[in-house]
């Protein structure tokens, strides 16, 4: 608790290599207090490591990490401000519920600490459970008493790895909502990794994708989805249609704003300039599935077969292929129009404006393959 | 900023690793050094010298010595390692059965069984022993109870079968190589139970019910699964009844004959009686040179070097 | 460790063993290391009377421990204080003849100022003058006896045993003999079977019967060699037979008369076990009060009474006539002299003798 | 027939732990017996004598009370060390980890005899008179081993994560293992402990070779005893701790038991 | 193996009693061969429990299962021919990848184990990692392997406890795809059992919402979601509006096949009659976040205020407060369209029939709540 410091977190070129393996590769960001930051990517690409660098539990092998103008790289888990959800819980099976949640309150001799443990489990909706041993809680139950576990000690920097992951949907949603009010309301700095990208993209400030050991884009979340800066981060979040095509336009020389390119289909596609890269003329035009309206309300027509359609509630998820054997994803929102059948033939449309654009020399299935250690 | 990022040497972490293990191991090995090493090397010095006990000793790296223990006494250390072994054996087939039933289905009573496991020590060894006797001697319990229930046909028929098996005279229990091994078994099953239990009663029983959901016969969940897992167990409990039941002597002495003589008691003879120090010191290091041997090849086979 | 052993490299002539400061005049205390069982004990079963006497009457409080369960667990136990010179904690203690002679010769027992022991005198005759210790400076007998052969008729099919021989050969007893670890009344014995002289033999004569008893053993005849532990199955009929001492054998007819007791007509042990007082006891005075006291004939009647050996002391028999008249009828406690005669003393051995001889019976027993 | 094979498991658990109790039994029962001689070797009639009057028999009763204060001390400082130098071994890597190992299996692989005989040599040349002070000395030896053993064992199992957490919630090293290792390793200590005050109230070779006659043990008193037949008191006061350690447990399990029924 | 049946499995009233607790109550249901079943509900409704009693590690108290012809309800788990991918994985730590995903093969003496093991590994994306050990491998990992490790063995039923929980969402869409794959290729039963909604319906033909150890219905992904049939399963499957409103046409007769509902506002609302269930006068009108146009496109119209707004990558997700106070969530796709700023003023609307009706005696906020045992 000594020497703690209160403000923004920052990490500069922080790496953290186990023997020959770096896994986490020169990291630097700053995530200003209060403000609540995520932290996304495939398993194994460092997130739980990086975390556990800023609560103390590992140490960088270069870099510092600073929380305001304290500099907290080489001070002791325990005498850094800064808590964590375990991704694996790690309640203490000896202590009842309660205790557990006490336990940080107690360590820093808070007179108080059986109101504010108490409240805290009452907020995660378990104040019935106080007295009762971990083992007896289900998955579910005993993820929610490790989010109070930590948050009750009111850190300057709270670490959530996967705090969520093992609550249904309904409960998930609910405690999203606590969560963030808690935040809001404390001005805690939250670090949340989840792989649940709707959560991320509904709760974050700022969300980080990861990969590989390193950040590929940190963005807010409207930006990060609608402009990724790399095929990966374009497949990773969401799903993504990506047309290679070359610029048409001489000199890639914009009309109203709008630069023409040319599939491989010989379709020609209007875009908007501002969104391409200067100097580039092959490139991928990325456009998302709810992006494609099913009927030619828009400029930019491409056509071609349903081949699979599929209900998942809100929406109906299409496969259409084009005439060239690309399949492309369409999400339709069930707003009562009709279903379409598979084998019908459509004309997909969008306006120019609503794609990416992204370098054609980056691989197109980046982020979208199963990525294995 | 990357000037100052690359000077982060996490330095006090680094000493406190070096010194906390010797910190923690320094009072107990120092004590072990004194009053367990200091006497051991004496010890062996004591079997390379020549001399006898009225007369003193010197150190003449005599090696002789080794050549004559084994070469008489190599028949009573076999028979330790034998009588050892098949104690072993026997507290491993009851002393599973009942850890398992104590980790997993006695409910409540747990504390209680496992105490009732312990308990018997508080009651000196010794009369433990000697009420064996009395249940296994002539008239004892064992006979009275079979003569009651018409059954002193299966006792007599037991006996006959001890007798091909050679272990035992064909006409009694007691004073019989059955009745050493029995003995043995029934000293050492607290030392088989409690690690068997502390490893049991861990075990993962949904482990159990995936063989079975993957058509493994509660037979061949038990060999694949169960008994792999609680190798740990084993290892320990075997190292803990092997061990002290190959220098043990008293049960050969108590419940024994002339035909059962294990290597304590001669290392016993030797030392009390004869008072040739160098061959009790030198089949002493022989017989602990022996176990030493046997358990690290034991570990390394059972793969449990980092659970032991 | 070889440093302990390597005090003992005197060798040669007989050292005398050091004294100690006696303590006896201010410590009123005297600590006695005996066998067990081996003394009177209350009717009720608490204490033991003749004890309690000699405190009350010289203000003398004896630190009584039956930690003396064999010659040689007891001399492998006090040997390296001995050696290196220190006190062993006890005043006296009481060892068989052999180990009597041992201590001696090692120098690890004082002599006894008989000046504080004027019932020295009461010593039996046939005890005085003993080859080990001539004139008994050093030793003085707590308790005699003869090893002979006991046997439980129930376990013999009613069979008198009466021989040796019976003993190592007869098939109906095959694995139900035990024999004592005491060498010299074990192979003693068998000697006098094969018709030596145990107060005068040579090594081949030793050799032959350890032969004898080895054949026996090998055969499956012997089911162990033991301490004083034979009582027990010899009394559950476990033990058919077995060589035994006399005042055990006595105490167990109490419980079961037809227990049987014999001394074999070719002969028997008798030994004694002795008080000594080893060197740097803290209370040799104290002890020396102790002797005296029990060598007053009603003393030592009232203990011979309960544990049925034979009495080192004169006049102990007349006592007994009077009080116990069974007791003194006993030939076992008071043998005639034509049983006396049947007992043979096994003669001193020297160190090497002892050595080799040892060696070669403990390699039968632990064989 | 299925009914054996669901019950298989309990009934050889049960039977198995009879003949772990029934020499006790055996030992029990003769504390009831009335020996007609002196001696306590064949059943006679029963009685309540010795049950009346355990202290009957000249030094039985010391014996125990000396047994019982070098087995807790023993067991209490074996458990000590013992458990740092478990944890060196279950937490750390370090140089001469392997060599540790061995000599921890070293005394249990060593015959009781010849400690006992060499670790009186070793007093003796220290100068050190025997007696309680040695007897301590040589328990703590050999009871070390089995506690390292024992709680080793534990160690293994326990989850580092949970230190971490705890560090995480402002616990310093030491404040983590007071309040999260050492809870939870503690029924491994206890075991070891419980094993390692066994071994020393039961042990009659080594104590009897660096013990002086004014600390004979309990062991050490039955051993002269049973030399002759073992007084009916020796199995009263058997029974009595035997059946005092079951209670201890069996009663703290009912209190616990009706706490948590009370809770519920 | 012996004795087991392949057909339909068959679930006939079936009941589990612990002690005094009943975990499954008086369940009857039957799976045709090959289908793809899917149980919802919320923690501690008693899915694990049906499952276990299927696989045969739990007795029923009360019923019978058949697979086929064959009652197997009292055979033991290894005669029977069904495997389960377990909620905890329960991979053997002793064993290497391969020959835990080997093990049931070779409980079978299959000579071509290896192979088969292998292939299973391969179809997981995980056949670089058969020698390793279970814990070496991540949680999505061990995950895939206990999936091989059921799906090798070609069970007549599969059951699948969350078997997709620790996957990140690429990885999991990739493992839904190769699942439904082998299903309709080999023709196995499937049950499954999972928490993310999206993976029921775009997976399963029938999905039964199981509540309290009962069953509280049985259908089609979208007639579930499209016509729930009580407020639990209208607000445990994705969000509903639920609109209390009474019946105002004379006798409830329609018009063109409508009726007019009042709302708490004195708002008229045009439902369709079909849906209207007869005799009943205060309902619940029930409409889907997506179903509501933001516009006036519809018939039926409702006024209010935008009060949240929330981008979802996909969709935006607005909060829309009516006069009297009531809340709507309104979905809308991100298809390009303008996003409204929270205080604007407007107009929702839909067309009679998108709606779906329930008894206003039940509970509004059923499913909705968080439900601790
Ligand atoms: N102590 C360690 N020793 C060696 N390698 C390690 C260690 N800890 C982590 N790694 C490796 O570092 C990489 C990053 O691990 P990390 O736990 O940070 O991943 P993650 O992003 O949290 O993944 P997940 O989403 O699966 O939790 C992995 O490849 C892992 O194998
Ligand atoms: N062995 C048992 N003894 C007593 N109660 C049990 C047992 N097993 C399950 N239960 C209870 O039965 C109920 C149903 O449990 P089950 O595991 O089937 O739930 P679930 O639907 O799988 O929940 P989740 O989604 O959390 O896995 C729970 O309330 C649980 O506490
Ligand atoms: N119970 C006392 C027995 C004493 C026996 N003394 C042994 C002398 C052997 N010759
Ligand atoms: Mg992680
Ligand atoms: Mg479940």
């Amino acid at each position: 608790m000594s020497g703690h410091g209160s403000g923004d977190l920052r990490l500069s070129s922080v790496t953290k290599s186990f023997e020959s393996f770096t896994a986490v590769d020169d990291i630097s960001l700053t995530i200003p207090q209060g403000s609540f930051f995520a932290l996304l990517g495939p398993s194994g690409c460092g997130k739980t490591t990086t975390l556990r660098m800023v609560a103390g539990l590992e140490q960088p092998t270069i870099g510092t990490i600073h929380i305001g103008d304290a500099d907290v790289t080489s001070l002791k888990p325990y005498q850094r401000n800064v808590n964590t959800v375990f991704q694996s819980y790690a309640l203490f099976p000896h202590l009842n519920i309660i205790d557990n949640v006490a336990f940080g309150l107690r360590q820093r001799k808070d007179g108080d600490w059986k109101r504010k443990a108490q409240e805290a489990l009452d907020l995660v909706e378990l104040g019935h459970t106080a007295k009762k041993k971990p083992p007896q809680l289900s998955g579910g139950m005993q993820q929610r008493v490790a989010l109070a576990r930590a948050l009750v000690n009111r850190p300057d920097v709270l670490l959530l790895d996967e705090p969520l992951g093992a609550l249904d949907l309904k409960l998930r949603r609910q405690m999203q909502i606590e969560l963030k009010r808690i935040q809001s309301e404390v001005g805690l700095t939250f670090i949340h990794v989840t792989h649940d990208q709707e959560e991320a993209m509904t709760m974050a400030d700022t969300i980080a994708v990861m990969n590989g050991g390193r950040i590929e884009q940190l963005a807010d979340p409207a930006t990060l989805y609608e402009k990724p800066a790399s095929t990966f981060v374009a497949n990773f979040l969401g799903q993504s249609n990506l047309l290679p095509a070359e610029v048409v336009s001489e000199g890639g020389a914009a009309e109203n704003g709008v630069v023409t390119v040319r599939t491989r289909d010989h379709d020609d596609i209007a875009v908007a300039a501002e969104h391409l890269p200067p100097g580039i003329r092959s490139v991928w035009v990325g456009v998302r599935p709810e992006k494609l309206r099913i009927g030619d309300a828009g400029r930019n027509r491409l056509r071609g077969v349903v081949t699979d359609a599929s209900f998942t509630g809100v929406a109906t998820q299409y496969l259409v292929r084009l005439p060239w054997g690309k399949e492309l994803v369409v999400v339709q929102q069930n707003d009562g129009s009709g279903r379409l059948p598979v084998g019908e033939n459509v004309t997909l449309s969008w306006d120019p404006g609503q794609e990416f654009i992204l370098d054609q020399a980056q691989d197109a299935d980046a982020g979208a393959e199963i990525d294995d250690e | 900023m990357s000037d100052a990022a690359v000077a982060v040497p996490p330095p006090r972490r680094r000493v406190r690793r070096n010194w906390v293990p010797y910190a923690l191991l320094a009072p107990g090995l120092l004590w072990l050094v004194v009053f367990f090493v200091v006497p051991t090397v004496s010890l062996v010095s004591q079997s390379l010298q020549t001399g006898d006990v009225f007369n003193g000793y010197t150190l003449t790296w005599n090696v002789q010595t080794y050549v004559d223990a084994l070469g008489t006494y190599w028949p009573q250390l076999l028979r330790s390692l034998v009588y050892a072994g098949l104690a072993t054996v026997f507290t491993l087939l009851l002393g599973y059965p009942l850890a398992w039933f104590i980790a997993h289905r006695s409910g409540r009573l747990k504390n209680v069984l496992l105490v009732l496991v312990i308990a018997p020590f508080f009651t000196s060894f010794l009369i433990r022993t000697l009420a064996w006797q009395t249940i296994l001697g002539n008239g004892g319990l064992l006979e009275t109870t079979m003569g009651a229930l018409h059954l002193t046909w299966l006792l007599h028929g037991f006996e006959s079968f001890l007798g091909l098996v050679n272990l035992g005279t064909g006409n009694q229990l007691l004073y019989t190589p059955f009745a050493v091994v029995a003995g043995l078994t029934y000293n050492f099953l607290p030392f088989m139970v409690l690690p068997l239990y502390a490893n049991i009663e861990r075990l993962d029983l949904r482990l159990v019910e995936a063989a079975s959901d993957l058509y493994a016969t509660p037979a061949s969940a038990f060999r694949r699964v169960i008994w792999p897992l609680s190798l740990p167990g084993v290892v320990a409990g075997t190292l803990l009844t092997f061990i002290p039941a190959t220098g043990d002597y008293i049960n050969s002495v108590l419940l024994g004959s002339t035909q059962t003589v294990m290597i304590g008691q001669v290392i016993d003879s030797q030392f009390l009686r004869v008072l040739n120090y160098p061959l009790a010191a030198a089949l002493s290091v022989a017989l602990m040179a022996l176990i030493i041997t046997f358990v690290t090849v034991y570990v390394r086979r059972a793969g449990t070097e980092e659970l032991v | 460790g070889s440093k302990g052993t390597n005090a003992t490299a005197t060798g040669g002539a007989k050292p005398s063993a050091k004294a100690a400061t006696d303590l006896s005049d201010t410590d009123k205390l005297v600590n006695w290391s005996n066998w067990p069982e081996y003394i009177d004990v209350a009717e009720s079963g608490g204490g033991h009377p003749s004890l309690e006497e000699f405190t009350k009457k010289l203000g003398i409080k004896v630190n009584y421990t039956e930690d003396y369960n064999d010659n040689d667990e007891f001399y492998a136990k006090v040997r390296p204080l001995l050696a290196a010179g220190e006190d062993t904690g006890r005043d006296t203690w009481c060892s068989t003849d052999w180990m009597v002679a041992r201590l001696i010769r090692q120098g690890y027992v004082q002599p006894f100022d008989l000046a504080n022991i004027p019932n020295h005198g009461n010593v039996d005759g046939s005890l005085k003058d003993v080859e080990f210790d001539p004139g008994r400076k050093y030793s003085l007998p707590w308790q005699s006896g003869f090893a002979g052969i006991a046997y439980n008729p129930q376990a013999t099919g009613g069979r008198k045993i009466e021989s040796v021989d019976q003993l190592l050969t007869d098939p109906a007893l095959k694995g139900k003999v035990t024999l004592l670890t005491e060498m010299r009344d074990t192979v003693g014995l068998v000697m006098m079977a094969m018709g030596k002289s145990i107060a005068k033999f040579t090594d081949a004569d030793f050799m032959a019967a350890i032969d004898e008893i080895k054949k026996a053993k090998e055969a499956g005849q012997i089911k162990g060699f033991t301490g004083n532990e034979y009582t027990k199955p010899l009394a559950s009929g476990d033990t058919a037979a077995c060589i035994a001492w006399t005042g055990d054998v006595v105490q167990l007819q109490a419980d079961n008369p037809k227990l049987g007791y014999v001394l074999p007509s070719t002969g028997c042990t008798l030994w004694s076990d002795n008080f000594v007082i080893p060197a740097l006891a803290k209370h040799k005075k104290n002890a020396e009060l102790l002797i005296n006291y029990y060598y007053d004939p009603a003393v030592m009647a009232q203990v011979v009474d309960y544990v049925n050996y034979i009495s080192p002391v004169q006049g102990t028999k007349e006592i007994l006539t009077k009080d116990d008249p069974t007791v003194a009828e006993n030939q076992l406690i008071f043998p005639s002299a034509d049983t006396l005669s049947r007992a043979q003393v096994f003669r001193g051995l020297s160190e090497a003798e002892e050595t080799k001889y040892t060696q070669a019976f403990q390699s039968v027993v632990t064989g | 027939m299925s009914w054996l094979r669901r019950h298989a498991v309990r009934i050889v658990g049960l039977l198995v732990m009879a003949y772990i109790l029934l020499p006790n039994l055996v030992v029990l029962a003769y504390s009831f017996n009335k020996p007609k001689g002196r001696l306590n070797i064949t059943w006679q009639e029963f009685s309540l004598d010795a049950w009346l009057n355990p202290c009957n028999s000249p030094g039985i009763c010391s014996s125990v009370g000396l047994s019982l204060k070098i087995g807790i001390i023993a067991s209490l400082t074996a458990t000590v060390l013992g458990t740092l130098v478990a944890f060196a071994l279950g937490r750390h890597r370090f140089r001469g980890r392997a060599g540790t190992n061995v000599l921890i299996f070293m005394p249990m692989a060593t015959p009781e005899v010849v400690m006992g005989s060499s670790l009186l040599t070793l007093f003796i040349a220290l100068g050190v008179g025997t007696g309680q002070t040695t007897i301590l000395i040589a328990h703590i030896m050999f009871c070390l081993s089995f506690v390292v053993v024992t709680v080793k064992a534990r160690i293994a199992s326990l989850d580092p994560r949970l230190e971490e957490a705890a560090a995480d919630l402002y616990a310093s090293p030491a404040q983590a293992f007071r309040r999260v290792t050492l809870p939870l390793v503690a029924p491994g200590i206890a075991a070891g402990a419980l094993l390692a005050f066994s071994l020393s109230f039961d042990d009659y070779i080594i104590t009897n070779f660096n013990a002086s006659p004014s600390s004979v043990t309990f062991p050490m008193y039955i051993w002269g005893a049973a030399q002759r037949g073992v007084p009916v008191q020796v199995n009263v006061i058997g029974s009595v701790l035997f059946l005092a350690a079951v209670a201890f447990v069996g009663i703290g399990q009912l209190l616990a038991s009706g706490r948590q029924r009370a809770r519920a």
